[in-house]
């Protein structure tokens, strides 16, 4: 019996226990009605079948070229990081509510704290959310926690499509208004407006969904001026090469909320990833999630435990900063390895990459006729190229030549029908960005 | 001689910034992390993994946690690099193995729970309780029943219950549980009423029994035009054997990192599907996988769904941990999943026996234990001044997990034990023996209680402290 | 610098320790002229750029369904095997010389010796040799030793070829002479010669070169009534369904010896593999290798450590049982998880399986037209196929078809030209049996 | 309680024996092996795993047996399906892929170590130099040059070089080294004449230090028709600076288990590549990997080597292993490789000093470090009887394993440390900290030394008696 360790003999010794004859007297409080209904699954394949069926799916999935980015990002992992992660005594720990069976969870979540707050240049990290956009959601109900009053909250309207319906389904719930700012479409930046109108807070998207960076300083002062929380969205990674959010202005952002992945995870065809949430201390009490805090035990012994409990739903229930209960551990355990590995310098090195990848990328592309770039304005690893025909047409073409050539802006209702967001990281070789420079010119001729 | 890798501050020359970028965009002070050599992390991280509890190193009988055995083979299969390498935005035809895999996923949860639908997308417990109950709430929107603000749930549930019923945008009314564990009905008949939206049930309940009545409580919340919403996090109670959707409920999820075998990962990741009746189908969260007619595999999109509840993440969802519960589905098979609830009951039936033997009182001595239960140390606490605290600490030195503590917060010093379908006889014995000799020392020695644990990295650590302090992050 | 921890003002630090200026000074002992010569080595690659060029070694090469076998059998390793096998705590530790810092190690070690004496049904096991091949010539060795006399041993003709060659290296060094023993060529079984010439030992290979089962118990009894040691060779897996060693004939064979491979070892083109070894306790003290025993400390407590090392190379340096000093721990370690793993029932059943598909498989093939069966004796997993072309260009021209076919026997001397030795595990299922005869029956229309 | 799955005792129904193999070639007797669960073999294992130290969790200054960092990454190149699922006797045109980075392996380790050939099959370093002594003999036989019965070997040899010489069927003479570690040459020279077929040498020597007089003591032996054997174990030593081809030598094995960092995984497996010079080629073992002028690879054969000595193991050798070495090698490439040594002997070099500054005593205060160094505690032993082995298993109570003792015979209660060139100016300052605390200890609590390890799941162990007894292996 898969998984299961009983023998006959066992399970005979155990039944006179309970004092029953047979295992169906287990349930003879439940209802008969209700037991034993029959249910459309398949058999149970041994260990080795099931290995040989999954093989087979994951080579049904096409190994590409990857320039696409949009929130998820292909980058190196060093082999040690999921070495680590995987150990059976972090990949298989519960949540650490024993802090003294759970040291090394504990440890690991603090270090992690630690590395995002100087990251993002803030004060308090949490121990992770779900994932970037539904941190930005969350983010967005604690800037209102924060600031009472009306509940309202500005958003580009080119932040990442896929982060805006996040938004739109989780603050909608709260009859929360979320009112777009426009954006400049000759430089893809945002357009400042004329007044806030009352909302709690800015959502300042640092690289936006057109991959061009933002005025931040301005932005964030403008913020602050009107009486509203910065709140800045972040890729870590690029974080090691740009300003971080608590230097943005002259006061810092408010809070800074990002997606995870760039530091070590998988791509997994979207997730797990992990959001993650850094903020002042003085906010500290609003803050969704779990929060790791260094201690002592009876003999002076350094140690870890979780602390605030009493914003959390086991606690306090309904009145809770969040519903959130299991978060993203694991992951978040891998980053602190990957973050750990490359090191601070490491962390430039590779966000310098990217950046030189993607902009001889660019060149390469924007040589090629008939392709034009739309925004001019610095950027860190991603870009929009404006091609003549769909650009999901163009794109799908280029599956056929191995390349996974972006991300169709259109298709999510930004921009323009040929608008691809483009990406380049460290795991592309020159080489690469030439295959995609002929490839894409050889597709543009036919398609 | 600290473990930390803080200790360590190597300077290497960092590269130049780029011209292209304006200065005032990058970082003004240089990126403060450590630059530890590989084998310096390695080692570090290896040894902190060392001082956790795991279920790969530990009984962990942790009620209403279903700390149950995380098939390896399940882990190997999702980090296979054609799963691990697709990204997300991979159009379809290049990642139809993926797609099938969830659409499978879909297919058999639907089966397993007896309900009509099924979205794979939140990405944990919680997050499924406010997809459901947000379809709850777009259900009665879209029949223009608009006055449905209540959501009722009975005190003794779990605390995301509420939670995520706020975060809906509900307001919650609690109703309590009688001395034999079932719900109160006469509390339930008076709550309900056209202002209610439906209930938040699990089943068994977190009392660890059954709930005898479901079929009579469904009967009354529909009549009063709610819909049920079935909190899936004890379906390992009965797996196989009875479905949700027979039962009676509407709306449910299922923390497929209970249940389904995928690990817990020292706090997540999880994934919270959701499985509806039919009804409910036009609201569920997106995305889901759909199959075509000429067999192949797709998203679904704003276009198929167009009156969803929306999306809850950026992608599909937790896919890696999808993943994972796929496989430990397909190992099982049909057989194996009907016998997950048989020795998931079987173990703590036996348990609950054994314990009560060795002088152990059960919160519900009368009721059937489902695949977990509940016992109450106030005799202790009234003769010696153990509390249930010290028990669960006192328990970690001999190398077991603590039970949960405090919860559900009706029985009071309570433990919450689930020994899952996945240990052993001999490892239940071992444990009896060890709660034998705990109650005996906490009788005879409790001072050696009030002070465990005693053989662990730390002793009990100070979290008063911890709260007042704030040291949340390293600063150098 | 990839794995040296040391930054500069380290090495500073550490130079004026030892009191000198500059690196090369650590060298001044060794003569100028012996220094710095140019080595022809390529320029290192980071870790992202080695994983790329060596996945793309490995799929350079080409994934073939697997029916070949001659001592390297595909078979299914659970996952958990190596999952823990490759935990940095054993897979970075020394060999157990401190016993009390290695009590994994050792426990698993003698986990293992009982393991094996349990399969071979003798009473001692060494804890691995390099392989079956170099066991086997350990085993000859040892059996000379505990006999004295001539040097001379009886080995089977149709032993594998390439064990035998391992023999004639090995034991040529010492002047061991090693007399064949012919086979019948109508059964593929041994035939027993006339007298023992003085011999030490006679090889008894349960299975044979031509995967036929031997009629142990006759040989072993033939040994044992002209003064010779009985030296079994065999597959540890189908010790789970075929008679011990220690149960052959009336006395039981002295030794067996064997390629540890088919329990939880990759192929992995060859190795590392392991080779086991069983003997009776009497003759313990002329085992080669290491062997781990049961103690306790000074509390009482039990523990393990490696025991009888005067035996070994360390303590007793020339005149040592063996000159072998690492040898396979890990390996072993993983064969002890994996028959932990499948159990004695799941061994069993393993070997059932890979039985019937080998049957299933031999009545496919044997039903086509010009194909032969040269052999009608019982056997495990394996079996000759006589075909009417050379073996290797079948062999060949299947590749053709993801179908590495087995092992032509006369490329490495033994049988006719068209002999195939043909293997099916369980790892092969019915539609894998069916391909590889569609496939054979094909290629023989064209070849 | 006890962690052995020998506990565990489950009767599953076995299977029907097969109609078709006679009942007396079946077993007789069920075979006698545990059932457990995968949960309970996962953890029982894992938690014995724990129980270990590991270069992955303890710094581990074990002299001449280079405890360096196994990268992970070469692992996970290693166990890649495309190789790990390759049969032996794929054809050459199926496994190009491997027989390239095979070909690319010789090619690197004949470039390191200056020598013409090498020939990867050895299965470890003893089995590299039974290979080695053999091609002496046959190099001698081929020319008819037939009395060279003898081979000379330092006393401080490992003992391998003796047992192995003798499998070869050599017999062997020891040579004595002189009081500042150097060989005697007169000694030599007493021994040298037409009987000798060669010397083997390691350099720097097992005592720590560089033997200065090798190019003399090459022209010695060389002119009496003898040839050099170079134990490749101390590589690390000179890796990248000196290569063993220049200093003399005919013939030598590399330990890639050591100096190319490929994992001891307590206790093997190991690779044991042979290099030879030209006039050695004929003799390599089989097989190896060449290139055809058509840039494939293939394997060589008796074809290609008729003189060769033959075949050490059925396949070609731990290819596994080689892999990784091959995957270290790529990594550092020439510049990479060129710091080993130095960052090795500055490990080392700094060590001693410090070791000598907290009033350790260095065997040869005069000389250099090599990449390691002997102390000698006989001090310690006139003052409070306390000897090496104490002081070895004192360390481990700190979470140090222990450096080699009482090896090489001629110092006596030695300690021969290696700190390699992974490890950190922090870790090693930290083992200088316990090294002053144990001699602090020794001289003032030397009882505790007496009775450690103290922390450990055993204290020291009953060796004697585990002879004595001979438990090895579990009887029912
Ligand atoms: C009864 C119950 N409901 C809901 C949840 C919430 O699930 P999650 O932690 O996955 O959000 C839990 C998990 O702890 C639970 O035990
Ligand atoms: C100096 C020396 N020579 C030879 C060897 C033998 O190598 P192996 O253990 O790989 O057979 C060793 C290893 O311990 C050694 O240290």
């Amino acid at each position: 019996m898969p998984y299961i360790p009983h023998d006959a003999a066992e399970t005979a010794a155990m039944l006179a226990a309970v004092g029953i004859q047979r295992l169906d007297q287990l349930f003879d409080e439940i209802p008969a009605a209700l037991q034993a209904a029959d249910m459309a699954l398949p058999e149970g394949l041994s260990e080795m079948a099931l290995q040989r069926e999954l093989e087979h799916r994951a080579l049904d999935n096409a190994p590409l070229r990857c320039f696409a980015g949009a929130g998820a990002y292909a980058h190196h992992i060093p082999a040690i990081v999921w070495d680590i992660a995987s150990r059976g005594e972090f990949y298989s720990a519960y949540t650490p509510y024993q802090p003294e069976a759970s040291q090394g969870t504990l440890q690991v979540l603090y270090e992690y704290q630690s590395f995002i707050t100087r990251l993002t240049g803030l004060e308090v990290s949490n121990a992770s959310l779900y994932d970037g956009a539904s941190g930005l959601a969350e983010a967005c109900l604690m800037a209102l926690r924060i600031q009472g009053g009306e509940p309202a909250i500005l958003v580009p309207e080119h932040l990442l499509p896929s982060w805006r319906r996040v938004l739109d389904s989780m603050l909608g719930l709260q009859r929360i208004r979320l009112r777009s700012v426009p954006y400049d479409p000759d430089t893809g930046t945002l357009r400042l407006p004329g007044d806030a109108g009352g909302a709690a807070a800015l959502i300042i998207p640092q690289i936006n969904g057109f991959g061009v960076l933002e005025a931040v300083d301005a932005l964030t002062d403008w913020a602050h001026a009107h009486g509203l929380l910065a709140i800045a969205v972040v890729n870590p990674l690029a974080l090691a090469l740009l300003k971080a959010p608590g230097e943005w202005g002259a006061r810092g952002a408010d809070m800074a909320v990002g997606e995870g992945q760039p530091l070590g995870i998988p791509l997994t065809g979207g997730g797990p990833y992990f959001g993650f949430l850094a903020c002042r201390k003085a906010h500290v009490r609003q803050l969704p999630g779990r929060l790791v805090a260094k201690t002592v035990d009876g003999q002076g012994r350094e140690g870890f435990c979780l602390t605030l409990q009493a914003r959390e739903q086991h606690i306090r229930r309904g009145k809770a900063t969040s519903n959130i209960c299991t978060n993203q551990g694991l992951m978040v355990t891998a980053a602190t390895i990957h973050m750990a590995a490359l090191g601070g310098h490491g962390l430039r090195r590779t966000a310098l990459t990217c950046h030189q990848r993607a902009s001889r990328l660019r060149k390469h592309l924007a040589a090629l006729p008939e392709v034009r770039l739309p925004y001019a304005g610095p950027f860190f690893h991603e870009f929009v190229l404006r091609l003549p025909r769909p650009a999901s047409a163009v794109r799908d073409a280029l599956l056929g030549h191995g390349i996974l050539a972006g991300v169709p802006l259109a298709d999510s209702g930004l921009g323009e029908a040929g608008d691809l967001l483009v990406c380049a990281t460290e795991l592309l070789e020159e080489a690469d960005l030439r295959a995609y420079r002929d490839a894409l010119a050889a597709v543009l001729e036919t398609v | 001689m600290s473990d930390s890798i803080f200790d360590h501050d190597h300077h290497f020359p960092a590269a130049d910034d780029p011209a292209d970028i304006p200065a005032h965009l990058l970082r003004q002070t240089p990126l403060d992390l450590p630059n530890p050599a590989e084998l310096e992390v390695l080692r570090h991280y290896t040894r902190l993994s060392q001082k956790n509890f795991s279920i790969d190193t530990q009984f962990y009988p942790l009620g209403s946690c279903t700390m149950k055995y995380n098939p390896r083979i399940a882990h190997a299969m999702a980090v296979l690099p054609g799963f691990a390498r697709l990204h997300p935005d991979t159009p379809a035809p290049a990642m139809q193995g993926l797609l099938r895999v969830l659409w499978e996923l879909q297919e058999w949860l639907a089966a397993v729970t007896g309900m009509a639908a099924v979205s794979l997308t939140p990405a944990a417990g919680a997050q499924g309780e406010l997809a459901g109950v947000a379809m709850i709430r777009a259900y009665h929107a879209a029949r223009g029943d608009q006055g449905r603000r209540k959501m009722l749930i009975p005190t003794a549930a779990h605390g995301t219950n509420p939670a995520s019923a706020r975060m809906a945008g509900f307001e919650v009314v609690e109703i309590p549980s009688l001395a034999d564990g079932d719900l109160d009905m006469e509390a339930l008949d008076r709550h309900l009423g056209a202002d209610v939206a439906g209930i938040m049930l699990t089943n068994p309940s977190t009392l660890g029994v059954f709930e005898r009545r479901i079929a009579e409580i469904a009967g009354h919340v529909h009549a009063a035009g709610g819909l049920l919403y079935y909190d899936g996090a004890n379906l390992n109670a009965i797996l196989g054997r009875v479905q949700p959707g027979r039962m009676g409920f509407d709306v449910m999820h299922l923390n497929l990192h209970k249940t389904f075998a995928t690990p817990h990962g020292g706090g997540g990741p999880g994934a919270g599907a959701v499985a509806v009746q039919e009804r409910l189908r036009p609201f569920l969260p997106l995305p889901t996988v759909t199959r075509e007619a000429e067999g192949a595999w797709r998203w679904t999109s704003e276009a198929d769904l167009p009156r969803s509840i929306g999306r809850l993440s950026a992608h599909g969802g937790n896919i890696g941990v999808l993943l994972r519960a796929h496989a430990y589905l397909r190992r099982l098979g049909r057989a194996g999943v009907g016998r997950v609830s048989v020795y998931a009951a079987l173990n703590a039936n036996y348990l609950l026996k054994e314990l009560q033997r060795v002088g152990y009182q059960a919160a519900f001595p009368e009721r059937r234990a489902s695949h977990e239960f509940i016992l109450g140390v106030s005799d202790l606490q009234q003769a010696t001044g153990i509390r249930a605290l010290d028990v669960a600490k006192r328990l970690l030195d001999f190398g077991i997990h603590a039970p949960t503590i405090y919860f559900p917060q009706l029985v009071p010093e309570c433990l919450l034990i689930e020994p899952t379908e996945t240990e052993s006889k001999a490892t239940l014995d071992r444990f009896v023996a060890v709660m034998a000799r705990i109650r005996q020392e906490a009788l005879e020695q409790p001072e050696l209680l009030r002070a465990a644990p005693h053989h662990l990295p730390v002793g009990r650590l100070d979290e008063a402290l911890a709260a007042r302090r704030l040291d949340v992050a390293a600063v150098r």
